[in-house]
Order: structure tokens, then sequence, then C-alpha cells
């Protein structure tokens, strides 16, 4: 097994732990969490390819991550506000209990 | 950090390093580096926390002189011969490191007992990090990496977690409430603290250290030094980021997560002993660490002042500079009351930020009119320099001033 | 302008920690043990017994256990015991002196009207502050032993108060002196006289007894220290 | 360097586990963050310390506070740090199900692909090539990241704001 395989195995796990803790928790912060895990894992994929990848040197990777990086940093604003928002509004941040918007 | 010493510096100024290969000497090739980086480490570890000891000493002697008391000086070295066992209080720093050592350490039972214990211990850590890529003279540096301000504030970072896993893990309110004072104040500054870097490392052209320091040599007319804070938009700057500093730093006028008026001691309730001790000597190292960075980035780094002065070693003018800013932070603890929660939030979104920002569009104009030919032209763009920065300070601080100030007292002058 | 208060008080400190270090007036503290500041002349705190000699402080009090103090101080701190015999005081009249003289300071609250009922002016106010002790007791409680303290010293802590004393008692003393010479004179000129005239009237003879030879005895005098 | 790395990948994988299983939120948390450290660690182990520091500063500077800061901002009381109740039973069974699936699938191509790999050194790349770059051929990119952050940021001022009319309706009794 080569080095870069045993990287994508590290990612792939992680990715795991982060898509089960979406699925499963139900605490909103958690959930979050969860997706923050999921898209680090894509990036150490990113970081994986550029170090051991057959055009190993060319920025793209690492470009991708730190573009990756800014948007989870957007993204965790909007999603905490959102959290607090949520809280707020049900005095909750049961993901199960935010269905207002349901049809 | 394994390079060796050129052989064009004077004796004085190569010292350190000689000595580094006199010790690494002793080891065989492989391992050298590893010495050197933990000789680098230990000699941090040591000078550093030998100045913080003097520091607490000379911080109150400040205060106390400021409010015309004369400070800590009973407490001497005994064994010290012809001095009747007291040099102006030397014994002190020594004599709270004996009562923080042996003093019993209390940890509540309600408290998160693995995060209390880790909350001391990482912020040392971390704060002792930053202490790496900052150079303390030519060629002193620990690690010179290539994105080493990036690693600063990265390093910096942790000790805000350190703070807030203090805060918490405490289990108590006052705790908690100087816990997320803490986060608010330190999110709020980081803003303004990086905002004022980024013009230096702009006009720079990098994110290096030892390059900022290497872009600030030279003289202009053959005396004045061409260090940052000698242009407009690096003297904003650096009082943007001096101002960044003291809050990042838990300083006063900014230590509202220590307010002992409202939150007894707030993060360090709860501790006590050889763990006070630690935050209290975390809380010195920040200080050293941004007042270094600050340094480093604005004042010239290691570089002296005059070309005449350059006999003297460079390690030396880094201390004395960074003496200089640490006692400025102590006149400033001794002047200013402690701002209000709001109050402090305001000056850093409505006041500093505007503000950086500003002035980061004055060094692209500093930099692309580097070239105007001439003096009458380069005064031109100096005055314009200073008005860019100068007017929106006037006009930001008569909106953030309207209607509390001036304030006139009834019954004080 | 924003931030010119900053300024100003930066200038203040600044003008404060330099001052310290060569101008007194900012800088007023005195190093205690080492350095003091000279207490003012009516301070007190508790009070001591005078005497008369340095030598012997003991065996030269002024007091003679008349015991007024005793019977008049307001929280009874004082215990005296009157000797059996007599001696003779300052001036060589044979006088009762304090067989035990005891104040416990614990409970004496400084109000000073032991000394302004002597009639002898035995006990002052003394300005020894630092009394702590390491026990609750018997340190707190000073016998005549340490009580008793030269007249020198009363001179060097209320200069002005014990000029007055000092020469008021020096008066007393020449007036009963002055009357006990006479008094002997008279003795002698009537012992002459009866001699050469052994029948004359023998009725000036009492006086001679009455006559207060020590300054001591007269009538008590109003306390000084107003 | 074979060490390094697996010890960086017990690291990671270790932390966000016991993050995911633990009931408490700010260990949750802080584990999490741990496992943030460890990928930078891995960014750096791997060359890219541009990359590396700009994680650390992201993920341990920012995005823990902001989590920490809402985890204390939504908390009802003293004890309720501790998480809300799990789903249930069939909800946390079909989740852990849908990630074993997914983890399953992935590990297997993971395992059974090969990848041509380049041998030798890790690559080169300074902060000046990265700014090249960012300010070259990915400067649309950066603009429009720019833009994503700004509006991000007033979108998340704006929401997590206090409406004064909600506000007025929920404190009147």
């Amino acid at each position: 097994m080569s080095m870069l395989n045993a990287c994508l195995l590290l990612s792939s796990a992680l990715f795991c732990l982060g898509l089960a803790a979406a699925l499963v928790r139900s605490n909103a912060i958690l959930v979050l969490l969860g997706i923050e895990l999921m898209l680090n894992a894509a990036n150490l994929n990113f970081i994986a390819f550029w170090r051991f990848g057959p055009d190993a040197g060319h920025s793209a990777g690492v470009m991708f991550v730190l573009f990756s990086i800014a948007v989870a940093a957007a993204e965790a604003a909007v999603g905490l506000a959102l959290v607090i928002a949520i809280s707020r509004h049900q005095r909750s941040i049961r993901l199960q209990e935010a269905t207002r918007l349901k049809g | 950090m394994t390079a060796p010493a050129p052989l064009t510096d004077s004796f004085l100024e190569r010292v350190p390093l000689l000595v580094r290969d006199f010790i690494t000497g002793w080891f065989p090739e492989p391992i050298r580096w590893v010495v050197a980086g933990l000789l680098a480490a230990l000699t941090i570890l040591l000078v550093f926390a030998t100045i913080f000891a003097l520091l607490t000493l000379l911080e109150r002697k400040i205060i106390a002189r400021v409010q015309n008391r004369p400070g800590p000086n009973r407490t001497g070295l005994p064994w010290l011969p012809f001095t009747e066992g007291r040099v102006f209080g030397l014994g002190q720093p020594l004599a709270d490191g004996i009562k923080a050592l042996t003093k019993e350490d209390i940890v509540p039972r309600d408290a998160d007992q693995v995060l209390h214990f880790l909350a001391p211990v990482v912020l040392v850590a971390f704060s002792l990090m930053t202490f790496a890529v900052i150079p303390f003279g030519r060629n002193l540096v620990s690690v010179d990496l290539d994105a080493a301000v990036l690693f600063f504030f990265a390093a910096g970072a942790g000790t805000e977690l350190a703070v807030f896993m203090a805060g918490w893990s405490s289990h108590n309110k006052y705790s908690l409430l100087a816990a997320m004072r803490a986060l608010a104040q330190l999110i709020s500054y980081e803003l303004p603290l990086l905002l004022s870097v980024v013009p230096v490392v702009m006009l720079a052209g990098k994110l290096s250290t030892t390059g900022i320091v290497a872009a600030q040599a030279g003289w202009k007319f053959g005396f004045i030094p061409r260090w940052f804070v000698l242009s407009p938009w690096g003297a904003a700057g650096f009082v943007i980021f001096f101002i960044a500093a003291l809050a990042e730093s838990n300083r006063s006028p900014f230590d509202l997560p220590e307010a002992e008026s409202e939150l007894i001691a707030g993060h360090l309730t709860e501790y006590s002993g050889f763990k006070y001790a630690l935050f209290f000597m975390a809380e010195y190292f920040g200080m050293m660490a941004l007042s270094g960075l600050g340094v480093t980035l604005f004042l010239g780094g290691w570089q002296a002042p005059l070309p005449v002065l350059e006999v003297i070693p460079s390690y030396l003018w880094f201390g004395a500079k960074l003496m200089l800013l640490i006692l400025l932070f102590m006149w400033i603890r001794a002047t200013l009351p402690r701002l209000r929660m709001d109050q402090l939030t305001r000056l850093a979104w409505k006041f500093l930020v505007p503000l950086a920002l500003i002035n980061l569009g004055n060094a692209a104009f500093w930099h692309l009119s580097a070239a105007w030919p001439g003096l009458p032209l380069q005064a031109v763009r100096y005055a314009i320099g200073v008005a860019v920065i100068v007017i929106p300070f006037f006009l930001i601080g008569r909106r953030l001033s309207a209607g509390v100030a001036p304030r006139t007292y009834r019954y004080a002058p | 302008m924003l931030g010119s208060g900053i300024i100003q008080g930066l200038a203040v400190t600044a003008k404060n920690l330099v001052g310290s270090f060569h101008d007194p007036a900012r800088f007023t503290t005195t190093q205690y043990p080492e350095e003091r500041t000279k207490l003012p002349e009516n301070y007190r705190n508790f009070p001591f017994l005078v005497a008369d000699a340095a030598n012997d402080p003991i065996g030269s009090l002024r007091c003679v256990a008349c015991q007024i103090c005793e019977k008049e101080c307001p929280p009874q701190c004082i215990y005296i015991e009157k000797s059996k015999d007599k001696k003779p005081d300052a001036a060589g009249k044979q006088q009762f002196f304090p067989a035990v003289f005891d104040i416990d300071t614990s409970v004496c609250m400084s109000c000073q009207i032991c000394v302004e009922v002597c009639p002898f002016d035995a006990i002052k106010m003394d300005q020894v502050f630092e009394i702590a002790t390491p026990e609750r007791f018997n340190a707190l409680l000073l016998d005549r032993g340490q009580l008793a303290k030269p007249n020198t010293y009363y001179q060097q802590i209320h200069p002005t108060e014990a000029a007055e004393v000092d020469a008021r008692l020096a008066a007393d003393r020449k007036a009963g002196e002055e009357k006990a010479k006479a008094a002997a004179a008279a003795a002698a000129a009537k012992a002459a006289a009866a001699k050469a005239a052994p029948a004359a009237p023998a009725s000036t003879a009492p006086s001679a007894p009455k006559s207060p030879a020590v300054p001591g005895t007269e009538a008590p005098k109003p306390p000084t220290t107003a | 360097m074979t060490f390094a790395f697996a010890f960086l990948a017990v690291l990671m994988v270790a932390s966000a586990g016991v993050a995911m299983l633990l009931r408490n939120l700010i260990h949750s948390a802080l584990l999490l963050v741990l496992s943030w450290a460890g990928v930078a660690a891995f960014y750096l182990w791997a060359g890219a310390q541009f990359v590396a520091f700009a994680q650390l500063l992201v993920y341990v500077g920012a995005i823990s506070m902001v989590v920490l800061f809402a985890v204390l901002l939504t908390r009802r009381s003293a004890g309720s740090v501790a998480d809300v109740e799990p789903a249930t039973f069939a909800r946390a069974a079909a989740g852990l199900l849908a990630a074993g699936l997914v983890g399953g699938v992935l590990g297997a191509t993971m395992l059974r692909s090969h990848f041509p790999t380049a041998t030798g050194e890790a690559p080169k790349i300074s902060v000046h090539d990265i700014g090249v770059d960012l300010m070259g051929p990915q400067v649309a990119a950066l603009l429009v990241v720019g833009v994503i952050l700004t509006v991000s940021l007033i979108g998340a001022v704006v929401i997590a704001a206090t409406d004064p009319a909600a506000t007025d309706k929920e404190d009147k009794p």
C-alpha cells in the first residue's frame, strides 16, 4: 500500500466519522462540527494528492485547500449564526424540533 | 538555525552562535540539528523566564512609582555581601516563585479535572511556541520559517483556546463569564491585529520574520533607518498593532477577562499555586512575544537606529527595543482605567478595523508611489500618506466621541 | 480630539514616575523601621512612671503610692500596693513608695486621667507604640520595672510639658528649701534666744514642723497637660 | 516518516471518533479542535507549511472560538452543556449504517485501486509561489472567496442579531 493510499484511507475514515456525526447526533452544533470534519477530510485528500500524486508540485492542490478553508470559515460563521437564531426562536438546538418550515 | 556564524560579523555578534556550535560540536552529526533545536528552546525558556521574573518586579516598581510609592524593596538576596540582604527587592521574584510552588494546588470538586489541568499547560506551551519565529538578532532565530508571521498568529490562536478551557473547566460563574469575555475580546481584536500586520507583509513582500527585518535594513540619507514605523502607514499600523496587542495579551486597560472588581479574578479564580503562576507567566510571555513581533515588524527588528551604533551587538538592540515596548505596556497599565465591554468591542469594530483597512490602502499608495522622483515629490508623498490616515482618524474619532467627550467634571479640574 | 485625554493621562503618570525619584513632595513614604517620622509632641498612648535618677529608676520613682490614680482610672487598669516602710525621696523626705505598680495595657484606654489626677507629677503618658507581644496576658501587664523611665526620657518625648513640670518642681523645691532654711534659721535663732534667754516664751516653736520641707507634700497643683 | 503519519492518523481518527461519541458538547468541540490541529500537522508533514498554518489559524483560532461561543450562547441552563438527548435508536442506527456503508465503499475502493504516485522529495511551494498564484491565475477565485466571506459575515450578523420586534414580543408577558 502506498503512502497515498494510506492518506486516502485516513481521509475516508475521517469523512465517515463526520458523516456519522452529522446523521446520528441531533444537536445542531455537533452536526455542524461533523460537516466541518467532512470538509477537512476532503482537504486532506487535496494535500495528499498534491504531495504524492503523479503531478506533484502543481500548486492547484494547495490553492484548493486554501479556498476551501476560507469557505469553511464562512460556512461556520453562517451555520453558527443559524444555530443561534434557531435556539433563540425555539429555545432548543435539537434539529428534530426545527420543523417550523415543514409544509 | 544550523547555519554557521558568518565571519564578517564582530565577535560579540557571533558569540551566541559560537556557543551553540561549541555545544553541538560534542554530538555526532546526525543529531546535531536536534541538539541545536533543543538548545534554542532551552535558551528561550531560560532567558525569557528570567526576564519574566525581573519584569514582575519591574512592573510592580514602576506602577508603585507612578503612584508615588517605593514598591517592593525589602526582599533581598540574603547571601549577597555588602547589601544588608536587600538589593532593590531583587529577591521578590524568587520569593514569589517559592510561594507559588509551595502553595496548595486546589482543584474545585465540580471542575472538569482534565481541562482544568490542561489549560495552563496549553497556554504556556502555545505562548512559548510563538517565540520560535522571532529573530532576536542577526542570525538568531530558532526556526526561520517561510510563513513565520502566519505561524505566530496560528500559535497565538491556541492561547485563546486555553483561556476558554480555564474559564469553562473551573465550573464557576465568574470564570465562565470571563471566558466568554475573553473569547469576544480575542475574536474582536484578532482582526485589527492581523489587518495592521498585512501592510507590513505587503510592503516587505514576505511572511518570514527574517525577511521582514531584512526589508527594513539600510539608511535613508545615510542616517535615518528605513524602519516601517517611520513611514506614515507604518506609524499608524504600529499604533493599531500596539492597541490590538494590548487587548490580545489581556493587559490593562483591556484586562476585562480578569477584571477583579467584577469577576474576582476571571478565568484565574479557581486556580492557585503553581498553575496560577503558569497563567501569570503566560501573560508575560504573551506580552513579550507580541512586543517582539511589534519590534520585528515595525521597529526594524534587531537593527541599530544609527549606522554608528552598529558596533553594539544586534541582540542587545532587540532587547532594548523589546524593553521599550514592555515599558510602554506598563506605563499604559499604570495610567488607564479598564474599559467596559461595549466600549471594548466598539473600539475594535468601529475604530480600529476601519482605520486598519484605510491604512492598508495607505500602504498600497506608499508602495506604488515609491518611485516618485525628487525630494519635493517625496515630501508630497509623505504628506499624502499622513493625511490619508489622520483625516479618517479625526472623522471617526469625532463620530465615536460625539456626545461623550470631552467630559466636564463638577468637582475636578 | 480622540485620544488627547489618554495622552494627558500618560503625561500625569510620567510626571509622577519621574517626580517620585527626586521630588520629596511627591514621594512621601518613609522606610519605617529604619527611618521614622518624629511623633507629634502631644502624641500619647500608655502611661509610664517618672523616675528622677536614670541609673536607678525603680529606686527613684516619684510615685508615693497615694493610689489616687488607681481609684480614678476608669477602666481600672492600675494596681498599686503601698510599701510597708518608707524611704527618702528626691528631696530627702521619707515617703512611701509603690511596692507593686502594675498597668494592664490591654485594658488601658489611654484617657490620661491618671496623669491629670497625680499630685506628684509621677505618672505621664508614653509614646512607645511598638507594643506588639507574642503573648496576650503577662506581656501586656507592665510592672513598675517596665513602667519606670527616667525624667530625661520624659524631657525627650514631651519637651514643652516637661520643662514646665521641671520648672514647677524646682520652684517648689526651692521654696521648700528656703522655708526649711528659714525654719531652721528660726529654730536656730530660737534655740540661741532660748539659750540666751531661757525665760523667753516658746510660742514660736511649733511652727517648724508645720513648714513643708518637700514640694510634693504641698497642695496638689493643677495638671499642666492642657 | 511513516511513524509520524501513523501517529497523526491515530490522533486524528481517535480524537474525532471520541468527540462524536461524547455527550459533553464542550469536550466534543475541544477534541475536534485537536483533530483539526492533527490535520494541520498532517499538512505540515506533507510539506504544505502555509496551508498548515492557515488551517491552524482558521480552525483552532477562529472556528473553534465561534463554535464554543455558540455552545455557550445556546445553552439554557448550567447543566445543559451536556448534549440534548440523542435521536431515537432507529435514527441512530440508520445514520450509523449509512456512514458505515459509505465508509466501507470508500475504504474498499481505496484499498483496491492503485494510484500512480510520484516518488521523491516533497514538492517545494513557498509563500511567494502561493502569493503569485493567488494573484495570477487564481485571482478570480480569490475575489469570489472574498465576496463570499463578506456576504457570509454580513449574513451571519443579520441572522444572529436580535430582532428588536421579536424580542419585544418575547419579553412582554
